[in-house]
């Protein structure tokens, strides 16, 4: 068995230095590493490019690492639902590079993968077409993607092993995937680290190949970004 | 009279056919859930990652782990599954979803739309619009005819940066349902007591009316 | 519920045609369609093209087309343990083009995904990169290779439910999944066939969007083609 | 004495690391796994979608949903994974494979090395060995040093189709060791009892002999 287990997210982010490009996994609030994030702003290293679907909220999520200005960039598809956001981004303290979302799990995948580019039809004849090559296929334009890369890689899982294997619950599992393949270093943080041996080779989504350390994380807040209820009947 | 959000959502489950996989955008088109013709089996998709969402959660069993495209908690039917985003877009960009419904700002009477970003105002981003718009064969946008301001949403050119060239295929609004056609948008069907002149004077773009405008039956 | 069983391989290839392309799962002869290779052999449709990691052997597998002369064109990245194929390659009754593995899965993804080309390392330099661009991406030369497209895509799972989502199991994934991606009509034969909602949704490897006919196959032999043991202690 | 197959074998374990995912071809590679050091912790990836491959299995406990690229039947290990073809090139293409050991018919002394045809008489294919070449940065060849003719199999310029072009780091046969160097075939090791004047009379390439040439250990 390849050594991969850490302490705790202290331990997983070692080595991370400023001006690092950093991958985050999960959508809004879901799925996302929150213990590595606190850990990253205990250690306040700056100029962070960070690529993540969504910046979080002012008070959680990614938002800490706004809150302490450790952020230099985000690409993202959707910064909504983030008023420090919007402010950092308007007076220029922040750049922002927008992806549509399928482009962007695509060139995560793609750096993991050794693909180091690929044509889409996501963005031709938009702002986000603007100086990248066209070609038609099939009768369609389609334009040329690059593959991200990324220093650290950051996901958090529902279920792991000491051999790095992840399982992700629902829709938690978004981004984590392909973040976990893209990292040069990829840390995981799972709710539940289990000895090798006890998950079904058949139910991995990550295989522990992709993971460099991981770690069980503690005081899960797992908050609800959208509380939306049908009445008790 | 014009219709309400829930009209348009009403008007626009009418064009779902049996064995269709659909996105549906925030907003207006999330509605459209709920008004699904009986005898016709449909699964929704949310970009997310799950296929086979089904209604919101009975209070008390959200759970934050199942969420839709819009960060709302969500069930999941029998039958469902969950993966990841890639495999989420891949589905969309394969054109394995076969119908895309989703809000605008703006539509053009090319078909292109504009949904994103008002310059210096508002850049949320694009989220999966541009690869939802870029993908489908089969996109219908769900709007209000005019902004609060009174002001046409189908325009003869989007004013705001679009999200997707020449995509849109039907435009179903408070007043009336328009196909995109090279002509440009082709006036079907209008809101109950809506008038043709009414639509017309709300649109800005080219309007073509035929012969056989009829009422919309909702 | 989308309604998407049919009875038998008999049904789920209705619409097949002669000279039309297909896609068929499994490496060597594990994860392979049996019941639908059957069913394409009773059927007697003539010219395919088939897009397969191999060949099968001669009495088994897509030999059994071979043997029918049934097929016109193999796409595979290895044909060997397969006599009358090399016979009928030689002879030149049978078009064969190879494709290094890798970049087959990837065609296969691709072509299911919406991503009609992309840059992979793979083949260049060799025989596989004529004709094709290449470009250099991190001091590395690359070529590009397009998506495949399928008629039909014939795939074996381990589980399915009636809603088309599949498990598979083991190394008999393989192919598998990518190919249930990128078929006009992809269908699919599995061990055992069960009612929606009795599968795991966090378990599906192949959503039902994918599948359009689903049945539970007869008879599987599941031949193994290198038994290789070790002694009982 | 020039090496068996197991030799050759015992001698590439040395080269494994701890921590290392190693992908093992087919024949000579394949023993590879059966001499790997005590105390460093590897684990083995086969292309057809395993990691965490074991042993072969008990003899009446095989089955056939779980075999390796070279079809055998085998078992997995406590941890293993199990994917699909394109997950499984993903890890290989993007690195994450830290050794790739395979056979080949041709080495040249630039690192190209070819394996998968013999122009009109074998033509099997490549399966994965293209993909294999052109993307670990750690590749070793295991072969003989020679043919069945007596031919070498290191030479100036590979005769026939390419697998992949200057891609080999690392050659072991049953005579040396050797590591592909701008210069050409760079001798590190010679097999026990195999002079410089054995390894440099099998071999048509640019052989480079420096101070350093020790005899194996294995």
């Amino acid at each position: 068995m390849i050594r991969k287990v850490v302490k705790d997210a202290k331990e997983a982010i070692v080595g991370i230095e400023n001006a690092m490009t950093c991958m985050f996994g999960g959508f809004g609030l879901s799925g996302i590493p929150e213990n590595s994030i606190q850990a990253i702003r205990d250690n306040g290293v700056k100029n962070l490019t960070c690529i993540s679907n969504n910046a979080g909220v002012d008070d959680f999520g990614l938002g800490l690492l706004l809150q302490t200005r450790q952020i230099k960039k985000m690409i993202s598809s959707y910064v909504g639902e983030n008023d420090l956001f919007e402010k950092l981004m308007l007076s220029g303290e922040l750049e922002v590079e927008l992806v549509p979302q399928g482009t962007l799990a695509e060139r995560c995948r793609a750096a993991g993968a050794g693909i180091p580019a690929f044509f889409t039809p996501a963005g031709y004849g938009t702002e986000v077409a603007e100086g990248k090559e066209v070609r038609w296929f099939n009768g369609k334009p389609h334009i040329l993607e690059n593959a991200f890369e990324a220093d650290f890689a950051f996901v958090k899982a529902w279920k792991g092993d000491e051999a790095g294997n992840l399982i992700f619950k629902g829709t938690a599992r978004n981004f984590n995937p392909l973040m976990a393949m893209a990292g040069k270093i990829t840390v995981a943080e799972v709710e539940e680290l289990l000895p090798a041996g006890s998950l079904d080779p058949n139910q991995i989504h990550t295989p522990g190949i992709f993971v460099q350390r991981i770690f069980e994380g503690v005081n899960y807040e797992k908050r609800i970004e959208n509380r939306t209820v049908r009445p008790k009947a | 009279m014009a219709l309400d959000k829930t009209g348009i959502a009403r008007r626009i489950a009418q064009e779902m056919k049996d064995g269709f996989y659909v996105n549906l955008g925030i907003g207006i088109p999330t509605l459209v859930a709920n008004y699904i013709p009986e005898g016709i089996s449909i699964e929704f998709q949310s970009e997310n990652g799950i296929l086979g969402m089904g209604p919101f959660p009975i209070e008390g069993t959200e759970d934050p782990d199942l969420i839709n495209a819009g960060k709302q908690t969500i069930t999941a039917l029998p039958g469902a599954a969950f993966f990841d985003s890639a495999m989420s877009f891949g589905m969309i960009r394969g054109q394995h979803v076969h119908m895309t419904v989703l809000g605008a700002m703006e539509v053009a009477q090319n078909g292109d739309i504009a949904n994103w970003k008002i310059p210096g105002k508002m850049v949320k981003g694009m989220g999966g619009a541009m690869d939802l718009v870029a993908s489908a064969d089969n996109i219908i946008v769900a709007m209000m005819h005019t902004n609060r301001a009174g002001e046409s949403k189908l325009l003869t050119k989007c004013t705001l940066p679009i999200t997707g060239v020449s995509c849109v295929r039907k435009v179903v609004t408070d007043l009336a349902v328009l196909d995109i056609t090279p002509q440009g948008f082709e006036l079907r069907e209008v809101a109950p007591g809506i008038s043709v002149e009414d639509v017309r004077n709300a649109t800005e773009g080219k309007l073509i009316v035929g012969d056989n405008v009829r009422e919309m039956e909702i």
